[in-house]
């Protein structure tokens, strides 16, 4: 007879609030009348998010490597992951939030009376929020997983709701559904890659969990050939999901096509669960093989940091040269991975931070900028919106100095944090790589800030729309955080000093 | 004949799978591959469990079985959509996003 | 050493007198002169008084020096502001005050209807402070400032009335070349430092015996070099014929009797490092002697009055030079040259600024003739002058110029007949130029038309006429009798320890030969110019034609200098925008073009974007497959 | 290879039958997708590989999976794909002529660099110990072997596929579901409506198709008391098709009544 | 006072504060808060000097504060002399430009008080660069002064401003990211020796290995090349100058790019002593060739700005050949030319903006005659013009004159070719002054007004302190040459020992 395994449920709550806020919210769905359902789904899903955080902060000091039976690691990283990914999670609700962004009905044919009169009746798809909160749950998940089936899982738990709400935007419809088209099968796609990875490293080891493979490269008498090919499928597919080139290229057009809310919230979380969950691999699981990998992932850092740099040169809509430059940064983190040190972990962590807001205020920022037709996301027409609305651009321009690592502002903090840890592990190429990478990247950041304050303005029919309040105290959020931590980076930094670390 | 001729097979499958879903143009079929794929790692998973002498490369497999499913919910529920507005499920129409 | 001195305020009275003229702007311009002028003669008040002072003091005490204020001070580098008042400088002192006030009286009546008379003012007492700081200067660097004030002060009354672009052009080419001098006067200094250590005319002195010969020949060449700036000599000497594009009292101030002559002085001063090399001297002579000859061939040919004396100016410079170089002896010679020849060619400006006061401004000597009946002051004192110049003994110039030509002589061997004949062919030559000049003017018949009414000039400006034609006829003989200066000078230039080589000729023989020269030089120019045409032939030799454009010197420079240097200047122009600057776009360009291919892989196709995940893996795949071999 | 085989251990002969005559056969309906010009004959193909698997599932031990991969794998999920395929159109075919240049000679290099690399790769392997097989965890019975993994050791992950279920399941909803925006009309409704319009012409309701026609076929329409056809009884759907008749055929020739 | 330093840089912060309450329409008030501002912070760096000893060699009114004890960052400033005269130039400049730009803010594409903002703020960066004792905190700054300018220049500008705003900042920023590198390696290197700190002192100690030492020099000196600017880093300088507002271009160049030298100096010399070594006469050549080339293209411009720009370079030239002659003249000469430079170069800024506002045109030929029409102010210019000359009597003679000398005994070809960069001077200089204030008046020019009380009361300090320091720079120099000898000292070096004494 078995006996009952003990999950620690203390441990797990904060991912069983999300979640039972998330099945909260389908009853909602189900049971609730239309009038009540949006305020009622976001409130819900922010006191879900606040209260896991609350959570998380009280159980930071434990440490468990038998929580769920051992198919998760409850450590320091692990529990600042989370608490980034809530962090950021929280802002992205906010502007989740404001529902104007998602279609009214998703079934409706595009441009179809259905749709205009679901949009007269003022229909909302509130779905969104449990769809939200299950990825938020994934992406909890995914980080502290230690076993290749417990990430498959969270990896498809945060992605099967991202590949739905891509394509739930309210305008430009085709576009949406396309960029959850492809963000789908390519998804699908890097998820098999996944799995035949984990599948070989399976082979190798004869375990699953990450500490079992570290194991089988001491006991293993065989050669690593297994071990490789397990290494490199299962990096596709991660490295899929950061947006590292040559497994980039969903990235813009699923960043241009999805809601902008969604967009930011995938943007920021995604990666930091997304990177959270590699480094925890490649930390605990590879890195006794580390001399087999880190030419490979550097090989790769340098190309996706220039590659994403460079192509964001030429681009014109906002969306997209975001979203290269987010493949940017997905070089730069695997910069800190290459590390392979605490202090590259915690490089790593403020990264997530400070991009992952800088990124949510981006985004947030294109909500607001619109006409008739909804968003503008043409650069061309975003010139001399300076003129217009100087607080938004002066917002949006602290946001592209950021990602260009400007002193005083958190992206800053965030490079170098990341070029010393790499420096110091011995990876100074890569540090010289990121620096020159750094100075092209400006160059389209600067571009932006040029043309937004110095550009001639088009008296067309651009817009700034005023904020909610959500999106205001969103934004805002993202403000103080990008300059506070920029000035300031000790409130961070003095945490992770006790908290980068992995369980082995 | 020895073990190992299973993961060539597997290989061989997964090989397949990734050149269908670079070939073909319908979404479905697009799709279809994409589960050949995930079946070629169910195989691999389940040849290394024989291999190593325990289950959990089965169970892995058995994972990938659910994971596939809802996956599959969720994906054709997507390509239905795209049929519904655009008349088409072909892949190569759904290009409107690019540059 | 007397502490108790006033040598600060022979810079500071000038100096602060130029810069309250200057900021007080127009509430000045009613008694700005007459301050400026004050202020002159109360620093020839001044050196009088120190002169006198200096000469009751005996030995090693005439020498004074005022501590300032501490200057420079940066490791082993000190330099002080300190004056030093010793017999040379005392000379120029005098010299500069002296004729430096009498131009300011003239200059009242001069530029009495121009409006802009008190900035004039404010700039030549500004000239004297920075005169006096040259010669007062104890060291090097302070001579620099000196040195490089009147060269501003030059520059800006040449360009006084730079309205008029050609003026204004003239101004800075004078300055220009004045700075290829400096470059020669920094290099010299910098090189005493790293030799010396330091920078002060004692501190040089002392070090100088131990210095290696190539050192010191090399700061002797630059000391020449920044002479032949300063005073225009070959072969920077293009810039003192336009510079007379000033008011003619500046040219008889700065550009005839002070501070062409600063380059004498700087030689002079540093007479140490030119007895220690020999080379330096020789190149020394060179210069001196081609300029006076350059100077007197460009003389013989001008038919601009003040560039004529011009003309002269650097050729007798020239024979300074020359003196100088001409060992211990040579430089009381030279000061003595410069001292009368400051009487004599100041006079001689005055004079023809009085005569163009008279016509109108006309500069042309072709359009004067028979003027000494119209003004007769000016054509006696411009006679005086005349004389002097052509050393009709008992005139100033006699004393000087003699000796010079001697000394040259006394050089001995090939050496001595080569500059003895050229100095006595200059004198030739001035001989003939001059008397052209005074033929033209004076003599002959009027040429200008009826709408000039030649008239004397008034008190003012003759009077220093007057004072200064007195000094060109007593000077020289006060100066040389009993060596007069020459003992005078004794500490400074060791003249008395030296005997000079074996005379060639006695002086006597010297003397004659030439008045001689000088009675046919004045011969042919009187015969050639009995009648002369209004404007200038164009019938000419090719002598006259080469010295009619100052021998070529511009066209030189400009083949030369200017040209490559425009041209370096358009390349260099157009390297910086398309070669440098292409570059930095180029790499924005070449960026922009990868970003641009880049962008096309981004075709929207999905399968593409599986293909590019399969193309990564398959690199991925085949470097384990390559490892793994 | 040679290395691998020996480390990894013979199989028995049985086996080794079945693998070389369903292998191939795999393989060879795995290219068949790739060429099949139908979506659906790609599913079959699909199916029978799935099947295929079962059986090599069932050969190494893996009882369990090799049911669940016919039941549900090939039973449910292949369904599924021929459902939506119905859906979407059975007829339509792939056309399998290459639209983007270089699409097809690359996908065919890269497909052999791949497959071939990864095949020799995987030739080097060496294992460091013979095929262990899976006797001693299949006494208990292979079913509940797996379940006891899966819950306890997998538990975590087993809870938390629910969560994946349900998104499936939202999905769904959320993509074909539509929400009623009005309540729904009842049959109450629709009489009043059709008195209160503006014209009492269609009070009395639409014929069906055929009514009075001199055929009551689908595609033809019924016509109206006044002999005129009415278009509007036949279905929407035939008129879309264009699978309906011209009504002017069945018009009856109208005579002129003359009135007394 | 025990934060001197800190609230030296705070105070204009507070101006900045009290502008944010001041109405945006009352333009008057707000060019009054922000001269208030500035002069209040003139003040207190008096009151820094009153506080500063002489004598004492190292870091005087120290500070410092743990920021990011992580990486052992501290906000840590202190000054020496080098550091203070630059700090008191900032602070003597800022008013200046203010008083002197009364109306640059006006004519922007922002609001004055966005003006006075950013100045404010970018005079306290200036401030807290050259106070940073801690490579990170000085780091910092330095990129981030960056932002201000290039709102200032694309902001407030003219002509391709915008453009010229993007190179200068890419420029820049290119420059920055590399001696980021060279700071993280320098850290690391601190680290692995057990140290782990910013600290400048500290770091000095280190014991490098030559070609470690190498490559962080580079990566410090590129930055600083690029930001003095030396050829061939020095393209973006005219198009900056040439757009920028006169104010714009003086804190520019007689104050920003001074930071350049200033850490070639702080940090290329004291940090790594061998490697600046191995590299000086590289270095010297550079020097040189821009001192020439800068020269030579100052002589081809067309525009009077990028004449003055590259003026700027050539006397760039000069301050690095004085700084890797590595004897005191040298250095000593060459922190006294950025003193120096930057009166001048302000001097020849503000005058040459009054000219361009006046006229409505930077082309030197569209110039002509302006002495007669505005005497005071082609007086002005030309007084400015002799200070880039380096006319003996004036201050930058002093400096230039010392660089010249201390450099000759290490590197007599490269200063003999120097030294003839100042008849380069001489004709640069007078051939725009003939050009634009003598000859005929150009018409176009007869309605200009001269200098009003206000911008007399703007220049005036400036030349006269370019007058009094050429006759009397002691003050200035005096310090300065107890700092040279502490850098000397730290990288090891002394000076040669004139040959006849031997």
């Amino acid at each position: 007879m078995l006996s009952a395994p003990h999950l620690n449920y203390a441990l797990l709550a904060p991912i069983l609030i999300i979640l039972g806020a998330a099945l909260l919210g389908v009853l909602v769905e189900a049971f609730i009348s239309k009038a009540l359902r949006s305020r009622l789904q976001i409130g819900i899903s922010l006191i879900a998010v606040i209260a896991a955080f609350i959570q998380l902060i009280r159980v930071r000091n434990l440490t468990s490597t038998s929580a769920a039976v051992g198919s998760v690691a409850i450590d320091g990283a692990g529990i600042y992951i989370q608490l980034i990914i809530l962090a950021l999670a929280f802002v992205g609700l906010l502007y989740i939030a404001d529902t104007d962004n998602f279609t009214a009905q998703a079934s409706a044919i595009p441009g179809s009376t259905e749709e205009a009169s679901s949009i007269a009746a003022g229909s909302q798809q509130t779905e969104v929020f449990p769809l939200t909160l299950f990825a938020i749950a994934g992406m909890m998940l995914f980080p502290i997983a230690t076993d290749l089936i417990t990430l498959f899982v969270a990896l498809e738990v945060l992605s099967l709701p991202l590949y739905l709400m891509s394509g739930l935007s309210r305008r430009r419809r085709l576009l949406s559904q396309e960029a959850a088209l492809k963000y789908f099968l390519l998804g699908a796609f890097s998820s098999a890659f996944f799995l035949f990875g984990a599948a070989f490293l399976y082979g190798y080891s004869g375990s699953l969990s990450l500490n079992g493979i570290a194991d089988g490269v001491h006991s293993s008498g065989a050669n690593s050939v297994f071990l490789l090919i397990g290494i490199i499928f299962l990096s596709v597919g991660l490295l899929f999901k950061v947006g590292a080139v040559p497994f980039h290229s969903w990235t813009p057009d699923v960043y241009q096509g999805a809601p902008t809310p969604i967009t930011g919230f995938m943007a920021a979380c995604t990666k930091a669960a997304a990177f959270g969950a590699m480094l925890r691999i490649f930390y605990v699981g590879f890195n006794d093989v580390q001399w087999d990998w880190k030419p490979i992932i550097s090989a790769i850092a340098v190309i996706t940091m220039v590659f994403g740099a460079i192509a964001a040169i030429v681009q014109r809509d906002v969306k997209r040269t975001l979203a290269f430059s987010s493949i940017t940064h997905a070089g730069f983190i695997l910069i800190a991975v290459v590390a392979l040190s605490k202090n590259g972990l915690a490089a790593a962590l403020f990264y997530f931070i400070s991009y992952g807001f800088a990124t949510l205020g981006a985004f947030g920022i294109v909500t607001l900028v619109r006409d008739s037709s909804g968003e503008i996301t043409d650069l061309n027409r975003w010139s001399g919106l300076g003129k217009r609305s100087p607080l938004v651009a002066s917002a949006f321009s602290l946001f592209m100095l950021s990602f260009g690592g400007i002193p005083l502002t958190a992206g800053f903090i965030g490079k170098f944090s990341v070029f010393t840890a790499s420096y110091e592990s011995g990876n100074i190429n890569l540090v010289v790589f990121g620096v020159l990478t750094s100075a092209v990247a400006l160059f389209f950041y600067l571009k932006i800030v040029l043309m937004i304050f110095f550009g001639e303005s088009r008296s067309d029919t651009l817009t700034v729309v005023i904020p909610s309040i959500l999106t205001r105290v969103a934004i805002s959020i993202c403000v103080i955080v990008t300059i506070l931590l920029g000035v300031y980076p000790s409130l961070i930094f003095n945490s992770l000093q006790t908290f980068a670390t992995f369980l082995h | 004949m020895d073990i190992a001729n299973y993961l060539y097979l597997s290989a061989a499958l997964f090989t397949i799978g990734a050149v269908g879903v670079i070939v073909r143009r319908n979404a479905i079929v697009v799709f279809m591959c994409v589960e050949l794929m995930l079946n070629a790692a169910n195989l691999a998973f389940v040849t290394f469990s024989r291999l190593n002498g325990n289950l959990d490369g089965q169970v892995a497999s058995f994972f990938t079985m659910v994971v596939a499913a809802c996956e599959v919910v969720v994906g054709l529920a997507i390509i239905v959509t795209i049929f519904r507005s655009r008349r088409s499920a072909s892949v190569d129409d759904a290009s409107l996003l690019k540059r | 050493m007397k502490a108790n001195n006033y040598l600060v305020y022979l810079i500071a009275l000038p100096l602060f007198s130029a810069a309250l003229l200057l900021l007080l702007g127009r509430i000045a311009d009613k008694w700005g002169h007459l301050l400026a002028t004050l202020v002159s003669a109360s620093t020839f008040a001044i050196g009088a008084y120190e002169f006198f002072a200096m000469r009751s003091r005996s030995g090693v005490d005439r020498a004074i020096t005022q501590h300032v204020i501490q200057w420079i001070s940066v490791g082993t580098l000190k330099v002080d502001g300190a004056l030093l008042l010793d017999q040379l400088s005392i000379c120029f002192v005098l010299l500069i005050t002296g004729v430096g006030t009498l131009i300011h009286i003239y200059s009242i009546s001069y530029m009495e209807h121009d409006e802009n008379r008190r900035r004039f003012f404010a700039y030549l007492n500004l000239f004297i402070a920075a005169m006096l700081l040259l010669v007062l200067a104890d060291s090097y660097l302070s001579l620099y400032v000196g040195w490089e004030g009147v060269g501003l002060a030059s520059y800006l009354l040449i360009g006084f009335w730079n309205q008029r672009p050609a003026y204004a052009t003239a101004a800075k080419k004078a300055f220009v070349a004045n700075r290829v001098g400096d470059v020669g006067l920094s290099l010299a200094i910098i090189i005493a430092f790293t030799q010396f250590g330091t920078v002060s005319f004692a501190g040089v002195k002392a070090g100088a015996p131990h210095a290696s010969s190539a050192a010191l020949t090399a700061i002797g060449a630059m000391l020449l070099l920044a002479a032949a700036g300063k005073s225009a000599q070959f072969p920077l000497q293009s810039w003192l014929g336009d510079a007379m594009a000033g008011p003619t009292p500046v040219s008889a101030l700065i550009h005839a009797a002070t501070m062409v002559t600063a380059g004498v002085y700087l030689i002079t001063r540093s007479n140490f490092i030119f007895d220690a090399s020999s080379t330096a001297r020789l190149l020394v002579v060179i210069v001196g002697a081609i300029t006076l000859l350059f100077g007197a061939i460009i003389g013989t040919a001008k038919d601009d009055i003040k560039k004529a004396l011009a003309a002269s100016t650097m050729s007798q410079i020239g024979y300074m030079i020359l003196a100088t170089g001409l060992g211990p002896i040579g430089y009381a010679f030279a000061i003595l040259h410069l001292l009368t020849h400051g009487f004599f060619k100041a006079g001689m400006f005055l004079g023809a600024g009085s005569v163009m006061h008279g016509m109108d401004d006309e500069v042309n000597m072709r359009r004067y003739g028979g003027l000494a009946k119209f003004m007769p002051i000016t054509a006696i004192t411009f006679g005086f002058g005349y004389l002097a110049i052509l050393g009709i003994p008992p005139f100033a110039g006699f004393y000087s110029k003699d000796k010079i030509i001697e000394t040259a002589f006394n050089a001995g061997g090939n050496k001595g007949w080569i500059l003895g004949g050229a100095a006595l062919l200059g004198a030739a030559i001035t001989a003939f130029y001059m008397t052209r000049v005074v033929v033209l003017t004076f003599i002959g018949a009027k040429r200008w038309d009826s709408m000039a009414h030649p008239h004397e000039s008034p008190l003012l400006m003759w009077l220093p006429m007057a004072i200064l034609a007195i000094g060109s006829v007593t000077s020289g003989f006060l100066l040389s009798s009993g060596s007069a200066l020459v003992h005078w000078l004794q500490p400074i230039v060791n003249a008395g320890n030296v005997e000079g080589g074996k005379e060639l000729m006695k002086p006597l023989t010297v003397s004659l030969l030439a008045l001689g020269v000088v009675v046919i030089g004045a011969g042919a120019a009187i015969i050639k110019y009995r009648t002369v045409a209004s404007e200038a032939p164009s019938n000419i030799s090719i002598f006259t034609k080469a010295a009619r454009k100052d021998l070529y010197q511009d066209s030189f420079n400009e083949a030369v200098l200017m040209r490559p240097g425009q041209g370096l200047t358009d390349t260099l122009v157009k390297t910086d925008h398309n070669l440098i600057d292409g570059a930095v776009r180029g790499v924005g360009w070449t960026l922009n073009t990868i970003s641009s291919a880049a962008r096309s892989i981004q075709n929207g196709y999905v399968r593409s974007y599986a293909l590019i995940m399969v193309l990564g893996t398959l690199a991925l795949v085949a470097t384990v497959w390559l490892v793994t071999l | 290879m040679l290395n691998l085989a020996l480390q990894l251990g013979q199989t028995k002969t049985p086996e080794a039958v079945l693998f070389w005559i369903l292998a191939p056969l795999a393989v060879l309906a795995g290219i068949g997708m790739l060429f099949a010009k139908k979506a659906v004959h790609s599913a079959l193909l699909l199916a029978w590989i799935m099947i295929t698997l079962a059986f090599f599932y069932i050969a190494q031990d893996a009882l369990f999976l090799g049911i669940v991969q016919i039941v549900v794998y090939t039973g449910a999920v292949m369904m599924l794909f021929l459902f939506i395929l119905m859906l979407i159109g059975v007829d339509s075919s792939d056309s399998l002529t290459e639209t983007i240049k270089g699409q097809r000679a690359t996908s065919i290099t890269a497909a052999i660099g791949f497959g071939g690399l990864l095949i020799s790769l995987i030739g080097r392997a060496t294992v460091g110990h013979t095929a262990l097989g899976l006797a001693e965890y299949n006494v208990k019975g292979n079913v509940q072997s797996l379940a006891e993994a899966l819950f306890t050791k997998y538990v975590w992950a087993f809870e938390v596929v629910s969560a994946l279920l349900i998104t499936a399941a939202l999905g769904a909803m959320v993509l074909a579901h539509s929400q009623k925006i009005k309540s729904r009309t009842l049959q109450r409704d629709l009489s009043a409506a059709r008195f209160r319009g503006p014209s009492l012409s269609t009070a009395a309701g639409l014929p069906s198709s055929g009514v009075y026609a001199r055929h009551n076929a689908v595609d033809v329409p019924a016509l109206l008391p006044d002999g005129t056809p009415a278009p509007t009884s036949i279905s929407a759907t035939l008129k879309a098709r264009g699978d309906m008749l011209d009504s002017k055929i069945f018009e009856l020739e109208v005579k002129e009544v003359e009135e007394d | 006072m025990k934060n001197i330093l800190t609230v030296l840089e705070l105070l204009p912060l507070f101006g900045v504060i009290a502008l944010w309450l001041t109405p945006k329409e009352n333009t008057k008030l707000i060019k009054q808060t922000a001269v208030a501002a500035s002069l209040l912070t003139l003040v207190e760096s008096f009151i820094a000097v009153w506080n500063f000893d002489i004598k004492f060699k190292g870091f005087q009114l120290v500070e410092s504060y743990n920021w990011i004890s992580a990486f052992h960052i501290k906000y840590a400033v202190g000054v020496d002399a080098i550091s203070l005269t630059l700090i008191l130039l900032t602070t003597i400049l800022v008013p200046i430009v203010f008083i002197a730009g009364w109306h640059e803010s006006e004519d922007g594409r922002f609001s004055p008080k966005t003006f006075y903002v950013l100045m404010l703020v970018l005079e306290t960066m200036m401030i807290g660069v050259f106070a940073a004792t801690d490579v990170f905190l000085f780091y910092v700054i330095f990129e981030a002064m960056l932002i201000p300018v290039y709102f200032l220049i694309a902001g407030y500008g003219r002509g391709e401003r915008a453009a010229a705003a993007l190179k200068f900042l890419l420029y820049s920023l290119f420059g920055g990211l590399l001696m980021l590198a060279a700071v993280i390696g320098i850290y690391i290197i601190s680290t692995n020796q057990g140290v782990g700190t910013f600290d400048v002192n500290e770091l000095s100690k280190l014991t490098i290995d030559q070609s470690t030492q190498n490559w962080l020099f580079l990566g410090f000196f590129i930055a600083f090349a690029i930001k003095a600017p030396l050829w061939p880093f020095h393209t973006w300088l005219p198009g900056a100058a040439k757009s920028a507002t006169a104010g714009t271009s003086t804190l520019l160049l007689g104050i920003l790019d001074k930071v350049g030298t200033y850490g070639m100096i702080r940090f290329c010399l004291t940090l790594f002593p061998g490697a600046t070594k191995t590299f000086a006469p590289w270095i010297i050549t550079l020097a040189v060739i821009s001192i020439l080339y800068g020269a030579i293209l100052a002589i081809g411009q067309k525009d009077i700005n990028s004449m003055i720009a590259f003026t700027s370079i050539s006397h760039f030239g000069f301050i690095t050949l004085g700084i890797f002659a590595l004897t005191s003249q040298g250095i000593s000469g060459a922190t006294f030319y950025m003193i120096n430079h930057g009166f001048s170069t302000a001097a020849l800024f503000l005058t040459a903006g009054w000219i361009v506002k006046r006229r409505g045109s930077s082309q030197i030929a569209d110039l002509g005659g302006l002495q007669r029409v505005v005497p005071v102010l082609a007086w002005s210019f030309f007084i400015a013009g002799l200070s880039a000359l380096a006319l003996p009597g004036l201050s930058s003679f002093v400096s230039e004159f010392l660089v010249l000398i201390g450099s000759f005994s290490q590197y007599p070809v490269a200063t003999i070719f120097a030294t003839t960069g100042i008849v380069l001077a001489a004709l640069y200089v007078l051939l725009v002054v003939q050009r634009a204030l003598h000859g005929e008046v150009k018409s176009g020019n007869e309605s200009m007004v001269d200098l009003n009380l206000r911008e007399k009361l703007a220049i005036a300090p400036v030349i006269a302190l370019l007058v009094f320091l050429g006759f009397y720079p002691k003050p200035v120099l005096h310090p300065l040459n107890v700092a040279t000898s502490t850098v000397m000292s730290q990288i090891g070096v002394t000076d040669p020992i004139a040959k006849a004494d031997k």
